[in-house]
């Protein structure tokens, strides 16, 4: 459930910017390790930590979309796809390098820990601190998108780069602080998350189609769209996988089949 | 020459390293003990996880251009079941150091595995189970090992008097445990069997297990050791502690043989290094392959290491006595029942009992019966 | 022969509150030269984009030939001979105006699904779209990618692809839309000179062109018809200068 | 009085590929030109070149007395210049007051109410995206969106293209407004070469990547043969 | 290349492929293994190639139909003693058509991160359900035992890998000559047609939906072929056949090679595989790093993948000899 955190920031990439940036995970990566280590070996705090792995990485992937993203912006999806698998597997053997092949270390504060009761029923205090925090952050960036001229600023910049720049819109500078923004959140989540979903060397390639789903079934340039995805796939998910666990595997599939016949733009989404 | 194929990359890429530094440590501590004249050359392969075609590929090439002697490793089963056919057509003895699927050893008259089943040790998880709790509910990955240890364990418990309330396949690459705990709690078991493959989906399956108040609840998780594999332990934390366990091997087994293994793993590759039963299996492995060296002076025939293999005994295990049983080219190896504590302020699998000192593999028997 | 080439029944089509076509009876004679004017806004591409097929109309009836295609897709609709021209042009950019000609007739004669002999040996396309080119002046661009084309070229292409469908109603949405004014009479000598067995609707907002060229126009206000009647008669409605042609009128 | 744009010697094309060859104009605040030529002749680069969206090969671009031609296109508009460009390029998935919102600088005179009252029509579809929107509506869409940008300097290609009669008379009127009222430049790409001369002062005419005639608009509009010969040649 | 103003005959340059494998075969002879795997590999990304590159399909799903031919022979060979490889080969290529025709009519009516998604459940799906059949398919242990016959009775599957790799050679042949001239014929251009502009193709009349249908259907059949080839290479199959990493692997392979020219798909596979081959023996724990630093490199300076970088030295080529003509003239 963690997964909508991440994928916000996907979103921001993907669904505004329009880049298929598959290398998300990347940066989910980057934050739980920079997470682990902020904690362990500077002992700081846990909402310190999380602080420092959102800054830290939105401050690298400004360098990265310096050098390298901001060339492929014109470029087709498919150089985009091979590019980010290149740059997953870089990082992912990078990572390995660094952190060894274990999954980092992360140690929740007491007070996040153990469960709320909640309407007769316990549940797990971290996992409804993530929903609340998220849907807090869902709230703040969709009223930064959707209702700010700085939102159609970067829509506009993204459907016509060149006309962008003819009504007076700084792309570059815009697409550098939005990229920095959505790798900012995914670190962000990726240190949020590493309690629940490790964060090891192989953390981008596994988690990678989760992102896809997510962001595909919420629909590409919207924000809330991923949110309610992830809250639904979720949910749904953890209900099949009590009531029915035979078919736990298929049914994220099926429910995405399903979803994406359906409304084939995705649930809120504005581009196909 | 020694062909070692193992994993390297891919989602479990992290398993290789641990099965190849031990044949290394070991080829490093006993060089000296081979025939003189005798050296082994190891030549190693990444098959990228369980990719049967790679793996048959990286076999095929070792036997024809490389010529090797033997082939060993590998953690995946079907890619020790692609490599069979060749080690048989090529006439090539295969040391499976880790692979742990029953019917491995049936493929191929030139297979030794020198490392376990999920049998061995959810068999007797199963019949000391029975003798504690009343109730049990199995969760177990959706794949091959799951099914194996499922079903070891089922049979063991019920025989011995214990009554299933349930079992559930969760896929293989599942992110979140919530459901599936919770569904445990509602059953209100007296213990949970867990078996998942050796990493850190263990750990989160830990701590979903403590998050969701399982263990409040009273409920007992026990399991193959592959759940609380040494090195994943630190990241689990507390929440780790009391589980309880049944494996061949531990690394805070205080037999001298272990203590040493140990000490001498940290002084190689690190203080922060611990082995785990993919280095034991390994080492074991690289032992068998000395003795048949030894035993034939340098020439290796296949036929013959295959009969060297079976009497072939290893009192010095870091794990115990073990040896090969000549009927089926399988380990025979003792169990011990864990617990994971608190020790020197590191958690750790101590060994609390042992509870079969040769145990063969209770499949084999089983078949045999029938 | 039927009555009309083309006809429209109570045809309506709103945008969730937006009504754009409201009730329109709409006929198209054979052989006719007919124009469709209006505002901006009022619904004409929309009308012609629900008679090729390109939406669905919320309520009322199509009719090509006598035959009801309200539920035919617009492939289909091709097939039964209604082409049609883009108000925004529509080619295959990257490839040669011949290729963007030729993948037309191939549909046209069914040639298109056969997956053998090769492409270029089929002659009689080939011949076929060139002859077409080279009536529209076009045949020095055959082998030129038409994305290097200038625009106004490009809407010749646009013309030829239609035409290379041998339709026996064309659709043309503002034919000589960023053509020089020069050139326009150019389109128009084309279209003059079609086969008259072909009925034609033309959407322009160039009244030199409707007016020399229609012998019969339609006024489209607010999704509804205003009028219709020959050129002499609009040009005289008070109610279409008013909405429409301003006081300064080109005809 | 200061040259509100100066180029000269402007070589500028795509790329390797060069279209404009030698050109050079001049055009003075509140002035109008009328850009005049068959098809391909490179109407549409001039304008790409003075916003900036073409190779610069060689040559010099003064606008308002400061050199602009390495400037990037963002500059140049924050510098004063609107463009409508040919083909409207109207953000699609932007609503239509979006599309005037992000347009929008600094300045008095131009603001979404005064976009509106030109253009009525605008108001009424303000919520529809840009997709949404009829061709002439989108083409109205194109010049407020340039409008709301004040700019000193319009730069329009082809905007009466796909308009109504009525709609291109109001224009043409309001465009005549602004350039007696306004502290306003045009440059006016138009393929209805009499309407084109009818508003501006200055007309000129290209062939192939070339200035091949330069004078006043009066004077070709009284002399419809020499338009004519000057706009056929090639 | 394809289309109406395309010359069809088979250029000099497009044998060389053919030539090179053959060398290889004689070269050689220690690494047919690998060939035979690359040589299945660049049949099934020549159907990828078939359909992204020419139909603009994209899909993350092809392994379904790949891992469906290969599961086909395997069963044949492994449970019903089906041993002939021709009729494991048309068994495996009947059923990824039925499943390509099925799931096409179902998906293609979508586009791009929709269809992608819709691509990867099916594959995901049917991955899935190899899993769970494990008494058919050996589950996650994978199918072994597959039996299969000599050739026409007389080519044995032997160690080396000479018989395999000369039956796929030949497959692969066979499977070019298909595609291109499919590709030179008239339902390539209007192949051609609705990747360039959809919008247009539905205008001209094409039933574009049926048309996509009908390659996608093709192009399954293909990857099935191919599919079962690497069973009968293996006389295995593994899950590892199905799912989205060998999609993911495939579709990079394409990529790297260069998408629509149909050479991409023999460049692709051979670079990346040789390269992946090569660096996992010497760095087996990071080999990974080179194949990203490839990838990116080939982003970054080869558009259109290496056989555009090697169109756009061999047009700089011309160009400066033709200059260097005229200048002497
Ligand atoms: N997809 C849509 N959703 C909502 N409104 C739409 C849509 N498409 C068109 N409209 C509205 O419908 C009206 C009619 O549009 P249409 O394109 O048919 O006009 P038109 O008569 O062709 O105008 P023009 O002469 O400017 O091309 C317009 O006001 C437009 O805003
Ligand atoms: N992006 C481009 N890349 C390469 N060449 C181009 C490009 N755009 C236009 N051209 C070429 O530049 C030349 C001039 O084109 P331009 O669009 O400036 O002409 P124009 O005078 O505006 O014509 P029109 O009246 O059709 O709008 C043409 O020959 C055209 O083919
Ligand atoms: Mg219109
Ligand atoms: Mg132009």
């Amino acid at each position: 459930m963690i997964l909508y955190v991440i994928s916000v920031g996907l979103s921001v990439t993907m669904g505004l910017m329009g880049f298929i940036n598959l290398a998300h995970g990347v940066f989910a990566m980057a934050g739980g390790f920079i997470l682990s280590t902020a904690m362990a070996r500077f002992g700081l705090p846990f909402p310190l930590a999380v602080l420092v792995a959102f800054v830290v990485v939105s401050a690298g992937s400004i360098v990265l979309e310096r050098l390298l993203y901001s060339r492929l912006y014109a470029a087709g999806e498919l150089a985009q796809v091979l590019f980010s698998i290149g740059l997953i597997l870089i990082s992912m053997a990078l990572a390995r390098l660094v952190y060894g092949n274990l999954a980092a270390p992360v140690f929740l504060p007491d007070y996040l820990r153990g469960q709320v009761h909640i309407l007769g029923r316990d549940f797990p205090t971290y996992r409804v601190f993530l929903i609340m925090f998220s849907a807090l952050l869902i709230a703040a960036l969709w009223f930064g998108v959707e209702r700010t001229r700085w939102g159609a600023m970067v829509r506009a910049a993204v459907d016509n780069r060149a006309m962008a720049q003819s009504v007076g819109i700084n792309t570059r500078q815009l697409f550098m602080a939005t990229f920095a923004l959505g790798s900012g959140l995914a670190g962000l989540g990726g240190a949020l998350g590493a309690d629940i979903l490790p964060v090891q060397w192989s953390y981008p390639f596994e988690h990678l189609v989760y992102f896809l789903i997510v962001v595909a079934v919420g629909g590409l340039g919207s924000l809330r769209g991923p949110f309610v995805a992830a809250l639904l796939i979720g949910v749904a998910d953890t209900a099949c996988k009590y009531w029915i666990p035979e078919f736990g595997a298929f049914l994220i599939y099926v429910a995405t089949m399903a979803i994406l016949l359906w409304r084939p733009m995705g649930l809120f989404g504005v581009r196909a | 020459k020694i062909g070692f194929i193992t994993s390297y990359s891919g989602l479990n890429g992290n398993l290789g390293p641990y099965m190849e530094r031990a044949v290394r440590l070991y080829i490093k501590e006993h060089q000296k003990e081979l025939p003189p004249g005798v050296k082994i050359e190891l030549i190693t392969r990444d098959d990228t996880g369980p990719n049967p075609d790679k793996a048959r590929q990286l076999a095929q090439e070792l036997v024809v251009r490389d010529k090797v002697n033997l082939l060993a490793g590998v953690v995946f089963t079907p890619n020790a079941l692609a490599i069979a056919p060749i080690a048989t057509e090529a006439k090539v003895p295969f040391v499976i150091m880790n692979a742990g699927t029953a019917v491995i050893t049936t493929r191929s008259p030139y297979i030794v595995r020198t490392s376990f089943t999920l049998w061995q040790s959810s068999y007797p998880l199963g019949e000391w189970a029975a003798k504690k709790f009343k109730t049990a509910y199995t969760l177990v990955s959706d794949f091959g090992p799951g099914h194996d240890s499922e079903e070891a364990f089922g049979k063991a418990f019920t025989a011995g008097g214990g009554k299933i309330v349930g079992a559930v396949r969760a896929p293989l690459q599942n992110p979140d445990w919530a459901a599936y705990m919770q569904r445990v709690k509602d059953a209100k078991p007296d213990c949970l069997m867990v078996f998942i493959p050796a990493g850190k989906t263990a750990t989160a399956v830990m701590k979903n297990f403590a998050d969701l108040g399982l263990k409040d609840a009273g409920i007992k998780l026990i399991g193959p050791g592959d759940i609380t594999t040494d090195e994943e332990l630190p990241n689990m934390g507390e929440v780790a502690l009391g589980v309880i366990t049944v494996h061949h091997y531990s690394a805070a087994a205080t037999r001298p043989a272990n203590k040493q293994f140990v000490a001498d793993w940290k002084k190689e590759f690190g203080q922060n290094e611990t082995p785990n039963f993919l280095s034991v299996g390994s080492w074991d492995g690289t032992a068998l392959i000395f003795e048949m060296i030894k035993q034939q002076k340098g020439k290796l025939d296949a036929e013959r290491s295959i009969e060297i293999a079976k009497q072939w005994r290893f009192d010095n295990s870091p794990r115990g006595p073990i040896s090969i049983d000549p009927e089926t080219r399988d380990i025979i190896q003792p169990e011990y029942l864990r617990e994971v504590k608190k020790e020197g302020g590191h958690l750790a699998n101590v060994e609390i009992e042992t509870l079969g000192t040769a145990v063969k593999d209770p499949w084999k028997e089983l078949q045999k019966k029938k | 022969m039927v009555a009309s080439a083309l006809e429209t029944q109570q045809l309506c089509k709103s945008f969730g509150a937006l009504t754009v076509a409201d009730h329109i009876d709409f006929r198209l004679a054979p052989g006719a030269r007919h124009a469709l004017i209006g505002p901006n806004g009022a619904g004409k591409t929309t009308f012609v984009n629900m008679l090729t097929g390109a939406i669905a109309p919320s309520s009322g009836r199509i009719l090509l030939g006598g035959e009801d295609i309200t539920k035919v897709n617009q492939a289909a609709r091709v097939r039964r001979g209604l082409g049609r021209t883009f108000q925004i042009t529509s080619l295959f950019r990257k490839l040669p105006v011949l290729d963007n000609v030729a993948l037309g007739i191939a549909e046209r004669d069914g040639v298109a699904p056969r997956m053998w002999k090769p492409a270029s040996k089929h002659k009689e396309i080939i011949d076929e779209a060139a002859h077409l080119l080279a009536t529209l002046g076009l045949s020095a661009d055959a082998r030129t990618p038409v994305q290097d084309l200038p625009y106004g070229r490009q809407r010749l292409v646009e013309i030829a692809i239609a035409l290379g469908l041998k339709p026996g109603v064309l659709l043309l949405d503002e034919p000589a839309a960023g053509v020089p004014s020069q050139d326009s009479g150019h389109v128009l000598d084309v279209l003059a000179g079609l086969p008259p067995d072909i009925a034609i609707l033309i959407i322009e907002h160039d009244m030199d062109l409707v007016f020399r060229f229609a012998s019969r126009i339609t006024v489209l206000v607010q999704g509804q018809v205003l009028v219709e009647g020959a050129p002499q008669e609009i040009a005289a409605d008070r109610r279409v200068r008013d909405v429409y042609l301003g006081e300064a009128t080109h005809a | 009085m200061p040259d509100a744009l100066r180029l000269s010697t402007v070589r500028a094309g795509y790329g390797e590929t060069v279209i404009l060859e030698d050109v050079a104009l001049a055009l003075p605040e509140r002035g109008s030109l009328a850009v005049l030529g068959r098809n391909g002749v490179g109407k549409t680069t001039l304008l790409a070149t003075i916003m900036g969206h073409t190779t610069f090969h060689a040559g010099a671009v003064f606008f308002g007395g400061r050199q602009v031609e390495r400037l990037p296109v963002y500059e140049r508009v924050r510098l004063g210049i609107g463009y409508v460009p040919q083909g409207r390029d109207i953000f699609p998935s932007l609503s239509v007051e979006e599309n005037l919102i992000v347009a929008a600088r600094p300045g008095k005179r131009w603001t979404l109410e005064r976009v509106y009252d030109l253009f009525p029509r605008l108001a009424e579809r303000r919520h529809h995206r840009g997709n949404q929107i009829s061709g002439g509506e989108q083409q109205m869409l194109a010049i407020g969106r340039a409008l709301m940008g004040n700019p000193a300097l319009l730069l329009m290609d082809e905007p009466l293209e796909g308009l109504a009669p009525i709609i291109v008379e109001a224009l043409l009127k309001s465009l005549e407004r602004l350039l007696a009222e306004d502290e306003l430049a045009v440059i006016l790409v138009e393929q209805h070469a009499k309407l084109a001369l009818q508003v501006t002062r200055e007309a000129l005419v290209m062939s192939r990547g070339r200035v091949i005639h330069q004078g006043a608009s009066r004077e070709l509009l009284a002399d419809p043969e020499r338009l004519a010969q000057l706009v056929v040649a090639q | 290349m394809s289309g109406y103003t395309s010359d069809p005959r088979i250029r000099p340059q497009e044998l060389l492929p053919w030539i090179i494998a053959i060398a290889a075969f004689f070269l050689l002879p220690e690494y047919l293994s690998l060939g035979a795997r690359v040589l299945v590999y660049i049949l099934f990304a020549l159907s990828l190639d078939l359909i992204l590159g020419y139909a603009g399909i994209i899909t993350l799903g092809h392994s379904a139909f790949f891992g469906l031919g290969a599961y086909t022979a395997g069963i044949l060979g492994a449970k019903y003693g089906v041993t002939d490889p021709f009729l494991q080969l048309l068994a495996a290529a009947l059923a990824a058509a039925l499943l390509g025709i099925s799931t096409g009519a179902v998906i293609l009516r979508t586009k791009a991160l929709t269809l992608l998604m819709l691509t990867l459940a099916i594959t995901s799906i049917v991955l899935e359900i190899a899993n769970k059949a494990s008494s058919l398919t050996g589950g996650a242990d994978g199918l072994s035992g597959v039996q299969v016959a000599p050739i026409l009775g007389l080519f044995k599957f032997d160690l080396f890998g000479r018989t395999a790799f000369i039956y796929c050679l030949v497959a692969l042949f066979l499977g070019w000559l298909l595609i291109r001239r499919l590709l030179y014929s008239p339902f390539g251009a209007m192949l051609t047609g609705i990747r360039e502009n959809t919008a247009r193709m539905h205008a001209v009349g094409a039933p574009v939906y049926w048309r996509l249908v009908l390659v996608y259907t093709l192009s399954a059949t293909m990857a099935g072929v191919a599919g079962a080839l690497l069973t009968q290479v293996n006389q295995f199959v593994g899950l590892n056949v199905l799912g989205l990493e060998p999609s993911g692997d495939l579709l990079v392979m394409l990529i790297l090679g260069g998408v629509g020219r149909l050479y991409g798909a023999f460049v692709g596979p051979v670079v990346y595989l040789i390269a992946q081959d090569y660096l996992a023996k010497q760095y087996p724990e990071y080999w990974y790093f080179g194949i990203g630093v490839l990838l990116v490199v080939v982003v970054l300076f080869a558009r259109g993948g290496i056989l555009g970088l090697v169109d756009q030295w061999w047009q700089a080529l011309s160009r400066r000899s033709s200059s260097a003509r005229a200048s002497a003239r």
